[in-house]
C-alpha cells in the first residue's frame, strides 16, 4: 500500500511540475518546477532502488545541468520576449493534438498488453542486501560497458571542448 | 603475441600528427619540439627490434588481426631481420630529417609536420605488412605526404616536380596492383581460399606464364619506385626540388620501396621469372650504374648531382639483388642501407649549404673548407662512405655485391666495378668545386659552420658509417635467414650450403623442377598442393 | 513500527533542535572568538558573559518586519531562502554522530540513516544549495543582490569540482560512500584517513571555506562591493534562515570532514594502551568534540586571513586545487591498485 | 484502500505521460530554452522507463544506461546552451522561429 | 710480437688525438710531439717484433695474429663448388712484411721529425691537420703491409690512396694541388678496379683470400707457361691495381702531379713508403705470380720501360721535386723489373735501399727550397753549397747513392737487379743499364744546378751582407722582381717570425740587426730539427747496401736468404724454375755457382756508366753550362717531347678525360631530352586526350547531368515549400511518424 501512495504522490508531482514547466511564462519559474521535477524524479528512483542514480540525478541534473539553465536564462537579458514574434506558418495546434493521440495510443497499447500480468517492482536494493546495487553498477560500468563508458566520457570532452569554444566571445 | 611492439613503432609518428592537430598553428616552436619528440620517441620505441632472435627463421613481432574479412584482408604485421634493419633506418632517418627542418621550413610548418609524419607512418608499415593489400594501402599512404612535401615546401618547378612523382609512382603501383590481384584470385583457385597473406603467397607455385606477367607488373610498381634506369627521370626533379628533409626521406627511405618490393615480394613469389628476367633487369642495372655516373658527372646542380648518383647507386643495389646469391643479395641489403646513411647524408649536407645560400649551383660554392671546417670534414666523410672507401659502410656493400657478382657473371662485375671509379670521379670533382681552392665569392665569407643540432643530424649517420664500415658482423648476422629464405626459394644451389650453415629451416621449399609454361587453367590438385603446404609449413625453430 | 518511524522521528527532532541551537550558537561563538582575537568582549549584556545574546538575536529577527521589495518576484524570493536552508538541514540526515547506544532498552544508532551513498548524498543535497543563492539574487531584482549571486554561484560550482574530484580519490582510499562505513573502516584500520590522504584533507577544507562562502572567499557578501551580498533586500525570518543556512552548512563540512579524516566518534590513540581511559568517553562526545575544533579552525581563519580578490579565487579553484585533486586521484588510484 | 500493485506498466504509463509532456513542450513553446528543458523531460521520461526495467528484472543494466543518458543530457546542455548563446550574441533574440537561416 | 696489431692501432690513435683535439685546442709543439711520440713507439714495437722474429729458426718465421671478424661467412660459389665468403682483421708478420714495417716506422719517423720544422709556418690548425693525415698514412701503410688477406690489404692500399689524396691537396686554397689530389686518387681507382676485380678472382679460383692459404693452393696447381689462363687473368689485374699505386705505365701520371704536396709528404708517400705497395704486393703474391711466367713478362717489359721513360723525362725537368718525382717512377720501374724476372728479393732489396736515399733527396730537396723560400726551380738556384753545407753533404750522399757508385747502398740493389735481369734477358738488361747511366746523369745534373755554380736566385735586402757569390748573381735575381716568382701559397707570404726564431744558430748568413722580420734574408741551413734526420737518413743511404752483400763480394746475400720464406721456397727453386723457361737466357745462374767472373764484370760495368754519368753531368752543368742550351736548340723536337714528358698528360686529356666527360654531358642531354622526354611526351599525350574528353565531357556527359540537375533545380521549388525552417514543424513530422506506426501497431498486430 505505502508503495501505491508513494507512486502516485510521486506520479502526481512529476506531471504537475512538468506541466508547469512548459506553460510557466517566466523561464525562471520553469527552471524552478525543472528542478522540482527532477527531486521528485530521484525520490522515484529511490523507490525503485536505485539509490546510485538518485544520487547522479540529483548531482549531476538538478545541482549541474539545471544551474547551467539558471544561469543562460539569467545571462540572456532579453529586450524582448521571446515569445513575441511568431511564425504564421506554425502547426501548434496539430502538434499537441498529436501528442497527446501519442500518449493515447501508447496508454492503449499499455492496457492492451496490461493484461499479460507482470510481477509488482521490487525495489533491486532489497534483493541485492544491505550493500545497495552501486557495487554492482560500478562493476556493469567498468567492465561489461567499459567502452561505451569510454565514450561517453570523450563525448564530455568534446562537449565541454566545444561550450567553451561556443560560448567564447569572437573578437 | 601481446607484445605489439610493431604496432607501437607504427603509430608513434601517427600519434604524433594527431597530437599536432591540436596544437594551435602559431606556437610554432612548440609543433617543431612536440613534431620532434614524436620522432625520437619514434626512433626509441624502434630500437628494441634490433634484439630479435637472429637465428630463428619464422617472421618476428607478428601481429594478426581481421580488417577486412569479406576479401580476406588482415592487418597482418611481422618482419625478419631485412625489414627490421629497413625499419631502424626509417625511424633514425625520419627523425633526423624532422629534426633538419628546425630552421628550414617557416611556412605552414603545422601542416608540415603532421605529413612529415603521417608520411613516416605510411613508410613503417609497408615496411611491416606481410599482407599484400596492407602493403599496398601504406604503399599509396606514403604517395600522398611526399606529394605535398614537394609540391608546398619545395623549390624550383616543385608543382611539376611534385606531379610527376606523383603520377609516374601512381602508374607503377596501379600496374602493380593488377599484379596483386592476378596472385590473389590464383591463389583462390588454388587453394579455394581468398587471401593477401603474403606468406602464404610465398609457398605458391605459380605456373610460369603467370608469373612472367605479374613480374612484369610488379617490375613497373618496384623499377619505377627505385628508381632503375629508363624510370628514373621522375627523381632528379623530384630531389632537386624538395626542401632538405623531403630530399632526405626520399633517398633515404622512399627509394628502398622498391628494392624492398623487389626482395620482399618479387623473388620469393614468382622464383622462375625472376630467373628469366635476370638479364633484362642486370643490364639495366648496370647500364643504371655506369649511366647515373656519367650523367652526374655532367651535372651543375649539387642536389642534381646527388640525384644521379642515386641512381647510381639504386644500380649498383639492384645488380647485387639479382645476381641471386646470398652474398650479393647481403651486399645489395647492405647498400641499400648505406645508401640510405650516405646519401641521406648528402642531402642534409646539400640543405645545410642552401639554408644559408639559397643556390644549389655548384659554381656559386667554392672554398668552403676555410670557412666551414666541420661541415668540411662532415662532407669528406660522406663523400668517402658515398665513394666506398673501405673501413666505411659504402665498401662493405659494393664489395659484397661485385664479389657476389663476379661469380655468376665476371663481365658484369668489370662493367659495375667501373662505375666506382666514376664515382670518385664525380664525388671528388663536386668536393674540389665546393671545397676547395680560395673563398672567391664575398657571400660565401660569412657562412657560418655547423651549429649543434646541424652537428646532431650527422653524428649517428658517421657514427654508423664508420660502424658498418669497420665491424659489420652483427648487422650481416641478422640478414642471414632473411637472405636463406629468399635465396634457398629462388637459386636452388645454394639451398644446402644455407642451411648448413644459418641452422634455418627454409619457409618454403625451394623451386628445383624447371620452368614448366603449361598454359591453361592451372592445376587444381589440392591434395598435392595440400601435401606440399604441409611440408612448407613453418616448422618450430628446432634446428638448432 | 517503533524502529520504522518513531525512532527516526525522535532523531530528526533531536538533530533539528540540536543543530539550529548549535547555528544560534555559533554566531555567538564567533563573535566572542573574533572580539577575543582582536583583543574585544564582544557580547556582553544579554545574561552572563552575553551567553543569552544569540535568543535575543532569534527574537529580533522573528518580530521584525518581513519586506517583500515591490518588483521582486515575490514566489521565489519566498523560496529562495528555504532552498537555501532545508539542504543545509537535511544533510544531517546521514552523518554518524556516534555509533550504537542504547536507549531506554533500545539500541538506537546515533545516526538518522546509514545510507549507503551516504557521502554522495551529501555531496548532491549541498549542491541544491546553491539555487538558493541564484534565486534570492535574482527574484530581489536588485543590481548588487545579482551580481553577489552569479559571483556565488560561479564560486560554487568551480569549487564544487575540486571538491568532487578530491572526494572521489577519498573514495579510492575508503572504498565505500557509506560514512557511517568510513568510520568503521577508520576502526578497522586503526588510522584516520587524514594521514593517507592529507593533500585531500587540506584540499577538501579549502573547498569546504569556499562552498560556505567563508573567509577568505566570502566575495559574495563582500559588504565593501556588494552591501552585503545576495541577501542585501532581505530581512527578518527569511534573512534569519540564509543566516541559519550559512552555520549549518559550516557544521555539516566540520562534520562531514571529522567523519572522513579525523575518525568520526572514534577516540584517539586505540593503539596507545596509557590512552584506553579514552574510551569511557562516549563516541559522540569525541564526535562533537573534533567538530567544535574545525568549527573553530574556520572561525580563526576568518579572524586572521584577508579576503582574495575575485580573479585569484577563480585562478585558485581552477588552475590549482582541480589540477592537485586530479593527480591525487590517479596517485591513489596508482597506490590502491598496485601497492 | 486497496491499491492495485504497482506493476512496471504503471511506470511505463507515467514515463509516456511525461514523455508526452515534453513534447508538448516542444510543440507549443517558441523560447528555445524552455525546448531545450521540455527535452530534459523527456530524457527523465526514459529514464524512469529503463529504471522501472532495472527493477523488474533486477538487473543494473538498466541503471547503466541511465547514466549514460545523464552523461549524454549533460554534454547536450553543455554543447545546447552555448549554442544558444552564441546565437543571441548574434540575433538578440531565443525565439525559435527566427532560427530558420537553413530554410528552403 | 703479439702485439703487431698494435702497430696500426698507435700512429692512428695518434692521428684521433690530433684530428679531434689537436686542431681545435693544441699548439704546434703539442701536435707535434703527439705524432712523433706516436711513430716513436710504433718504431719501438715494430723493433721489438722484428727482433723477435728474426730470433726464429728461419723456417718458422711468421706469426698471425686474428682479431677479430670482419665479414662473417656467406656461401659463395666458387670454381670447385660452393665455398664461403669471408674476411677477418688479421695480420701477419714475416720477414717481408718485417723489412716494410722497420721502413715505414723508421723513416716514417725520421720524416715526422723532420716535417716539425718544416710545417712551423702553417696555421696551428692547418699543422695539427697535417699531422693527423701523416699520422693515418702511417696507420694505413701498416695495415697494408701486415694485412694477411687481399681485404684488409685493400683497407691499407685505398686507406693510404686516401691521406695521400689529402696530404697532396693539404693546401686546399691552391687549385693545382686540390687538382693534384683528386687525380692521384681517381688514378688509382682505375688501378683499385683491376686490384679488386683481381682479388674476386683470386676468391672464384682459391675459395679463400688469405695470402698464406692462396700460396699453398697455388703451388699444387701448373704454372701456366704459354696459355694466359685464369691465374694470368688474376696476375694481370692484380698488376694493374699495382700499377696505379706505383706510378707504372700508364697509369704514372699522377706522381709528378703530386709533388704539389708538402716535401715532407713526397718523401714518405711518394718516394719511400706508399708507392712500393705496388712493389710490396707483387712480392706478397710471389709464389702466385710465378705460375703466370706471362704475367711476369709483362710487368718486366713495362717495368723497364717505365723506368727508361721516366729517366729520360728526368733529364731535362728543371724543378727539383719533379726530377726527384721522376726518379722515383724509374726507380719504381727497377724494382718491378726485379719482380719481372722473379727476382723478388732484389726488388725488395732495392726497394729498403731506395726508401733511404730517396727520402733523403726528398728531404734535402725540402731543406733547399726551404733555404730558397719556396724556390722549387733549379734555374733559379745554384751555389748553394756553401749556404747549406749539411744539406749539400747529406744530398750528395744520398745522389751517390742513387747513382750506383760503391760502396752506397744503390750500388749493391741495383747491381742485384741488373746481375739478375741480365741472367734472364739481355735486352732489359740494357735498357737498365742505360737507364743506371741517365738516373747518375740527372741526379748529378740536380745536384749540379743546385749546388754548384753560380748563385741565380733572387735578391734579398742589401744591407745583408751575403756571404758569397751574393753580388755576382744579384743583377741575375732582379730580374724576377720580388721572392716567390713559382709559389707563393706554399711558403712565400706565410712567411712568418717564427721561421727565423726556430733556426738561430745553424744560420750561416748573419742577419743585421735592422733585418726587417718579414723579409726573407737568404738562403739558409735549415734548422736542427730537420738536418738530423737528413743526416740519419745519410748514414743509412750508406750502410745499409751492406746488410746484403753478394757472394761474388764475398758477402752471403743475408736480406735475400731472410726474406726466401716470404716468397714461397728457395729463391734457388725459383730461379732454376725460371732458368727453364724458354725465353730465358740458357746459362743457368745459381747463389752457388756464382760465377764471379761474370759478376764482377757487370759491376763493373754499372759502375763505369754511373761514373760516366757523373762525368757528363759535371761536365755540361759545370764546366761548360753552355752545352745544353745549344743541345736544346739543336733537337728541338726532341727536347721538346721530353719537357713535355711525352704528352701522355695531354694525350689523357684529349682522349680518356675528354671523352668521359663529352659521353656525360651527351648522356645528360640524352637523359633530358629522350628519357624525360618520353615520359612528358605520354604526359602531352595525355593531356591532349584528356582535352578532347573533356570537351566531350562538357558537351555531351555535363549538359546530361546538368539536365537532371536543373530538372531536379525545378522540381525542388515545389518540395521546398515543405521546408519551413521551423523546428517544430520538423517534429510534428516525426510524431506524426510515431504516431502512425502505433496506429498500425495498434491494430494491425
Amino acid at each position: 500500500m505505502l508503495d501505491a501512495i508513494a507512486f502516485y504522490t510521486l506520479a502526481a508531482l512529476i506531471l504537475a511540475f512538468a506541466i508547469a514547466v512548459i506553460t510557466a511564462r517566466n523561464p525562471v519559474h520553469s527552471v524552478v518546477f525543472l528542478v522540482i521535477n527532477f527531486l521528485a524524479v530521484a525520490i522515484v528512483y529511490i523507490v525503485l532502488g536505485a539509490e546510485f542514480l538518485a544520487m547522479i540525478q540529483v548531482l549531476v541534473y538538478a545541482g549541474g545541468i539545471v544551474v547551467l539553465y539558471l544561469f543562460v536564462v539569467m545571462l540572456v537579458n532579453l529586450k524582448r520576449g521571446p515569445e513575441a514574434h511568431q511564425d504564421p506558418r506554425r502547426q501548434t495546434g496539430a502538434g499537441v493534438g498529436l501528442a497527446v493521440a501519442v500518449l493515447a495510443e501508447l496508454t492503449a497499447i499499455l492496457a492492451y498488453t496490461g493484461r499479460n500480468p507482470l510481477p509488482a517492482v521490487v525495489p533491486a536494493a532489497s534483493a541485492r542486501g544491505p550493500g545497495g546495487n552501486t557495487e554492482q553498477l560500478g562493476w556493469l560500468l567498468y567492465t561489461t560497458y567499459l567502452i561505451p563508458f569510454e565514450v561517453a566520457s570523450m563525448l564530455l570532452l568534446v562537449a565541454m571542448i566545444g561550450a567553451i569554444v561556443l560560448a567564447r566571445k569572437v573578437d | 603475441m601481446t607484445y605489439h611492439l610493431l604496432s607501437i613503432v607504427l603509430f608513434t609518428p601517427l600519434a604524433g600528427a594527431l597530437v599536432l592537430l591540436f596544437v594551435p598553428r602559431a606556437q610554432v616552436d612548440a609543433i617543431r619540439w612536440i613534431a620532434n619528440a614524436f620522432a625520437l620517441a619514434g626512433f626509441v620505441v624502434s630500437l628494441p627490434l634490433w634484439n630479435f632472435d637472429v637465428q630463428a627463421a619464422q617472421w618476428h613481432f607478428v601481429e594478426k588481426a581481421e580488417w577486412i574479412p569479406s576479401i580476406g584482408a588482415t592487418y597482418y604485421l611481422g618482419v625478419d631481420g631485412f625489414s627490421i634493419l629497413l625499419i631502424l633506418l626509417t625511424t633514425l632517418m625520419g627523425f633526423i630529417s624532422v629534426l633538419s627542418s628546425w630552421e628550414a621550413i617557416t611556412d605552414r610548418v603545422k601542416e608540415y609536420y603532421i605529413v612529415l609524419l603521417v608520411l613516416q607512418t605510411g613508410m613503417l608499415g609497408a615496411f611491416m605488412s606481410l599482407d599484400f593489400l596492407l602493403f599496398f594501402l601504406f604503399w599509396e599512404v606514403m604517395l600522398v605526404p611526399m606529394y605535398f612535401v614537394i609540391g608546398i615546401w619545395g623549390g624550383g618547378r616543385r608543382l611539376y616536380s611534385a606531379i610527376k612523382f606523383f603520377l609516374y609512382t601512381l602508374v607503377g603501383s596501379v600496374v602493380m596492383l593488377l599484379g596483386i590481384l592476378a596472385l590473389y584470385f590464383y591463389n583462390h583457385t588454388v587453394t579455394g581460399v581468398y587471401t593477401f597473406d603474403v606468406t602464404q603467397f610465398q609457398q605458391l607455385a605459380v605456373p610460369f606464364n603467370i608469373q612472367r606477367w605479374v613480374f612484369l607488373a610488379f617490375f613497373l610498381g618496384f623499377a619505377i619506385k627505385v628508381p632503375m634506369f629508363p624510370f628514373h627521370t621522375w627523381l632528379p626533379d623530384a630531389h632537386t626540388d624538395a626542401p632538405t628533409a623531403g630530399s632526405v626521406i626520399l633517398a633515404a627511405v622512399l627509394l628502398k620501396m622498391g628494392t624492398y618490393g623487389f626482395i620482399r615480394f618479387s623473388l620469393p613469389i614468382l622464383p622462375e621469372a625472376s630467373h628469366y628476367f635476370v638479364p633484362l633487369i642486370v643490364w639495366l642495372s648496370v647500364i643504371g650504374i655506369v649511366y647515373g655516373a656519367l650523367v652526374a658527372l655532367a651535372q651543375t646542380d649539387w642536389k642534381r648531382l646527388v640525384a644521379y648518383s642515386s641512381v647510381s647507386h639504386m644500380g649498383m643495389v639492384m645488380l647485387g639483388m639479382f645476381a641471386l646469391t646470398p652474398v650479393a643479395l647481403t651486399g645489395s641489403i647492405v647498400q641499400q642501407l648505406n645508401h640510405g646513411i650516405s646519401t641521406g647524408a648528402l642531402f642534409l649536407i646539400v640543405g645545410i649549404v642552401y639554408e644559408r645560400r639559397h643556390t644549389r649551383e655548384i659554381s656559386d660554392y667554392g672554398g668552403l673548407s676555410k670557412v666551414m671546417p666541420v661541415f668540411a670534414v662532415v662532407f669528406l666523410i660522406m663523400t668517402l662512405s658515398s665513394i666506398g672507401l673501405p673501413a666505411l659502410n659504402g665498401f662493405i656493400g659494393e664489395l659484397l655485391i661485385l664479389a657476389g657478382v663476379f661469380v655468376v657473371n665476371k663481365l658484369w662485375a668489370a662493367v659495375a666495378a667501373s662505375g666506382i671509379v666514376l664515382g670518385a670521379a664525380y664525388m671528388l670533382w663536386l668536393y674540389q668545386r665546393t671545397m676547395f681552392g680560395t673563398v672567391d665569392k664575398p657571400e660565401n665569407a660569412k657562412l657560418t659552420d655547423l651549429n649543434l643540432r646541424e652537428f646532431a643530424t650527422f653524428a649517428p649517420l658517421i657514427a654508423l658509417a664508420v660502424w658498418i664500415g669497420i665491424y659489420p658482423a652483427p648487422l650481416l648476422r641478422r640478414l642471414d635467414t632473411s637472405v636463406a629464405r629468399v635465396i634457398t626459394r629462388v637459386n636452388s644451389v645454394y639451398g644446402p650450403a644455407l642451411a648448413k650453415s644459418n641452422c634455418t629451416t627454409p619457409t618454403a621449399p625451394a623451386i628445383t623442377r624447371p620452368p614448366a609454361p603449361t598454359p591453361g587453367a592451372p592445376s587444381l590438385d589440392l591434395t598435392g598442393f595440400a601435401a606440399c603446404a604441409d611440408e612448407a609449413a613453418p616448422k618450430k625453430p628446432g634446428g638448432k | 513500527m517503533t524502529d520504522l518511524f518513531v525512532v527516526p522521528l525522535l532523531q530528526i527532532v533531536v538533530v533539528l533542535n540540536a543543530v539550529l541551537v548549535a547555528v544560534t550558537y555559533m554566531v555567538l561563538l564567533e563573535r566572542k572568538i573574533i572580539a577575543w582575537v582582536q583583543s574585544r568582549l564582544g557580547p556582553m549584556r544579554v545574561g552572563p558573559h552575553g551567553i543569552l545574546q544569540p535568543i535575543a538575536d532569534a527574537l529580533k529577527l522573528l518580530l521584525k518586519e518581513d519586506i517583500t521589495p515591490i518588483r521582486a518576484d515575490r514566489w521565489i524570493f519566498t523560496l529562495a531562502p528555504i532552498i537555501s536552508l532545508v539542504p543545509a538541514l537535511i544533510a544531517f540526515a546521514v552523518i554518524p554522530f556516534g555509533g550504537e547506544a542504547t536507549l531506554f532498552g533500545h539500541r538506537v544508532p546515533l545516526y538518522i540513516a546509514n545510507v549507503n551513498v551516504g557521502l554522495l548524498y551529501i555531496v548532491s543535497i549541498t549542491s541544491i544549495g546553491v539555487y538558493g543563492i541564484i534565486l534570492a539574487g535574482y527574484s530581489s531584482n536588485s543590481k548588487y543582490p545579482l551580481l553577489a549571486s552569479l559571483r556565488a554561484s560561479a564560486q560554487l560550482i568551480s569549487y564544487e569540482v575540486a571538491v568532487t574530484l578530491m572526494l572521489v580519490s577519498v573514495i579510492v582510499t575508503t572504498r565505500t560512500l557509506s560514512l557511517v562505513g568510513i568510520v568503521e573502516g577508520q576502526m578497522r584500520q586503526h588510522i584516520w584517513y587524514v594521514f593517507i590522504q592529507p593533500v585531500a584533507a587540506v584540499v577538501l577544507f579549502i573547498g569546504g571555506l569556499a562552498e560556505t562562502n567563508r573567509t577568505p572567499f566570502d566575495l559574495a557578501e563582500a559588504e565593501q562591493e556588494l552591501t552585503g551580498g545576495f541577501h542585501t533586500e532581505y530581512s527578518g525570518m527569511r534573512f534569519a534562515m540564509f543566516f541559519l543556512a550559512e552555520y549549518a552548512n559550516m557544521i555539516v563540512v566540520s562534520a562531514v570532514m571529522t567523519t572522513l579524516f579525523f575518525g568520526g566518534w572514534l577516540s584517539p590513540f586505540p593503539n596507545v594502551a596509557a590512552a584506553h581511559f579514552l574510551w569511557y568517553i562516549p563516541g559522540w562526545i569525541w564526535f562533537l568534540l573534533k567538530t567544535f575544533v574545525l568549527l573553530y579552525v574556520f572561525i580563526w581563519i576568518r579572524a586572521t586571513l584577508p579576503r582574495y580578490r575575485y580573479d585569484q579565487l577563480m585562478r585558485l579553484g581552477w588552475k590549482v586545487l582541480i589540477p592537485v585533486a586530479l593527480v591525487n586521484l590517479v596517485v591513489s588510484a596508482i597506490v590502491r591498485v598496485f601497492l | 484502500m486497496h491499491f492495485t500493485p504497482i506493476t512496471p506498466y504503471h511506470y511505463l504509463l507515467l514515463s509516456a505521460a511525461l514523455f508526452s509532456v515534453g513534447v508538448i513542450g516542444v510543440m507549443v513553446r517558441r523560447n528555445i530554452i524552455i525546448l531545450f528543458m521540455s527535452i530534459e523531460l523527456m530524457f527523465n521520461a526514459v529514464n524512469i522507463n529503463l529504471v522501472a526495467f532495472a527493477a523488474l528484472y533486477r538487473h543494473e543494466v538498466g541503471q547503466a544506461f541511465a547514466v549514460f543518458v545523464i552523461a549524454v543530457a549533460a554534454a547536450e546542455a553543455a554543447v545546447g546552451l552555448g549554442i544558444i548563446l552564441a546565437f543571441y550574441r548574434n540575433k538578440e533574440t531565443l525565439n525559435i522561429d527566427e532560427m530558420n537561416l537553413m530554410k528552403g | 710480437m703479439r702485439l703487431i696489431w698494435l702497430l696500426p692501432l698507435i700512429p692512428a690513435a695518434g692521428a684521433a688525438v690530433n684530428g679531434l683535439a689537436g686542431v681545435r685546442w693544441f699548439g704546434r709543439a703539442a701536435a707535434g710531439a703527439v705524432a712523433c711520440l706516436a711513430m716513436l713507439s710504433a718504431f719501438a714495437v715494430a723493433l721489438t717484433a722484428s727482433i723477435a722474429l728474426i730470433r726464429l729458426p728461419p723456417e718458422a718465421r711468421a706469426y698471425d695474429v686474428t682479431l677479430g671478424p670482419w665479414l662473417p661467412p656467406i656461401p659463395l660459389a666458387t670454381a670447385h663448388g660452393i665455398g664461403s665468403f669471408a674476411a677477418e682483421w688479421a695480420f701477419r708478420l714475416d720477414p717481408l712484411a718485417t723489412v716494410m714495417i722497420l721502413v715505414v716506422t723508421g723513416i716514417g719517423l725520421l720524416i715526422h721529425v723532420y716535417a716539425t720544422a718544416y710545417m712551423m709556418d702553417e696555421p696551428r690548425g692547418g699543422y695539427a691537420r697535417f699531422f693527423c693525415y701523416l699520422n693515418l698514412f702511417c696507420a694505413f701503410m701498416l695495415l697494408l703491409v701486415l694485412a694477411s688477406n687481399f681485404l684488409v690489404m685493400f683497407i691499407g692500399w685505398e686507406g693510404v690512396g686516401l691521406c695521400s689524396y689529402l696530404l697532396i691537396g693539404y693546401w686546399y686554397e691552391k687549385g693545382s694541388a686540390a687538382t693534384a689530389g683528386r687525380k692521384a686518387f681517381i688514378t688509382n681507382r682505375i688501378g683499385d678496379w683491376g686490384f679488386l676485380l683481381g682479388v674476386f678472382g683470386v676468391f672464384h679460383v682459391f675459395g679463400t683470400l688469405d695470402f698464406h692459404a692462396v700460396a699453398q693452393a697455388v703451388s699444387s696447381l701448373p704454372i701456366e707457361q704459354s696459355h694466359f689462363g685464369e691465374l694470368s687473368i688474376i696476375c694481370l689485374l692484380l698488376f694493374i691495381g699495382a700499377t696505379g699505386k706505383s706510378a707504372q705505365i700508364p697509369l704514372f701520371v699522377w706522381l709528378p702531379d703530386a709533388m704539389e704536396g708538402p716535401t715532407p709528404v713526397s718523401a714518405l708517400i711518394h718516394a719511400a713508403t706508399m708507392v712500393t705497395a705496388g712493389v710490396y704486393m707483387v712480392g706478397r703474391n710471389a709464389v702466385l705470380f710465378q705460375h703466370a711466367p706471362l704475367v711476369l713478362a709483362i710487368i718486366a717489359i713495362v717495368g723497364t720501360l717505365t723506368a727508361l721513360m721516366a729517366a729520360t723525362i728526368g733529364l731535362v725537368q728543371n724543378d727539383i721535386k719533379r726530377v726527384l718525382a721522376y726518379s722515383t717512377v724509374s726507380q719504381l720501374g727497377y724494382m718491378f723489373l726485379a719482380a719481372g724476372v722473379g727476382a723478388f728479393a732484389a726488388s725488395t732489396f732495392h726497394l729498403l735501399t731506395h726508401a733511404f736515399f730517396k727520402a733523403l733527396l726528398f728531404l734535402g730537396s725540402g731543406a733547399v727550397i726551404h733555404a730558397m723560400a719556396g724556390e722549387q726551380d733549379m734555374q733559379r738556384m745554384g751555389g748553394l753549397r756553401r749556404f747549406l753545407p749539411v744539406t749539400f753533404v747529406t744530398m750528395m750522399i744520398g745522389a751517390l747513392a742513387i747513382a750506383g757508385i760503391p760502396p752506397l747502398a744503390g750500388f749493391f740493389s741495383k747491381d742485384e737487379i741488373l746481375l739478375q735481369a741480365f741472367s734472364k734477358n739481355r735486352a732489359l738488361w740494357a735498357l737498365g743499364s742505360v737507364t743506371a747511366l741517365m738516373t747518375a746523369f740527372y741526379m748529378f745534373r740536380l745536384v749540379a744546378l743546385t749546388f754548384y755554380g753560380v748563385y741565380r736566385g733572387p735578391s734579398w735586402p742589401r744591407h745583408v751582407p751575403p756571404a758569397v757569390g751574393g753580388p755576382a748573381t744579384l743583377s741575375i735575381a732582379t730580374a724576377h722582381g720580388v721572392r716567390h716568382p713559382v709559389d707563393p701559397d706554399a711558403h712565400g707570404l706565410a712567411h712568418v717570425p717564427q721561421h727565423d726564431l726556430s733556426h738561430g744558430p745553424a744560420h750561416p748568413v748573419p742577419i743585421g740587426p735592422a733585418a726587417h722580420a718579414h723579409e726573407w734574408h737568404g738562403p739558409h741551413e735549415a734548422p736542427s730539427a730537420m738536418t738530423w734526420p737528413l743526416m740519419a737518413l745519410a748514414v743509412g743511404a750508406i750502410v745499409c747496401g751492406f746488410i746484403s752483400i753478394p757472394p761474388a763480394l764475398g758477402g752471403t746475400n743475408a736480406l735475400e736468404r731472410f726474406l726466401e720464406p716470404s716468397f714461397g721456397g728457395t729463391p734457388a727453386a725459383a730461379t732454376v724454375e725460371h732458368a727453364r723457361q724458354p725465353r730465358a737466357d740458357a746459362e743457368p745462374a745459381t747463389a752457388d755457382q756464382a760465377s764471379n767472373g761474370r759478376e764482377w764484370a757487370l759491376m763493373l760495368l754499372a759502375v763505369t756508366l754511373a761514373g760516366a754519368g757523373v762525368a757528363a753531368a759535371w761536365r755540361l752543368y759545370v764546366t761548360r753550362p753552355e752545352i745544353p742550351v745549344r743541345l736544346a736548340a739543336r733537337w728541338p723536337g726532341l727536347h721538346s717531347l721530353l719537357w713535355h714528358k711525352y704528352f701522355v698528360d695531354e694525350f689523357y686529356g684529349a682522349t680518356l678525360v675528354r671523352s668521359t666527360f663529352a659521353s656525360a654531358r651527351g648522356l645528360w642531354t640524352f637523359d633530358a631530352r629522350v628519357v624525360d622526354g618520353a615520359v612528358n611526351g605520354s604526359g602531352w599525350m595525355t593531356r591532349t586526350v584528356s582535352w578532347f574528353s573533356g570537351i566531350f565531357d562538357r558537351v555531351v556527359v555535363d549538359g546530361l547531368v546538368n539536365f537532371v540537375g536543373w530538372s531536379a533545380d525545378e522540381g525542388s521549388l515545389v518540395v521546398r515549400r515543405g521546408q519551413t525552417g521551423l523546428l517544430q514543424n520538423y517534429l510534428l513530422l516525426i510524431v506524426l511518424g510515431v504516431c502512425v506506426f502505433l496506429t498500425v501497431y495498434l491494430f494491425a498486430r
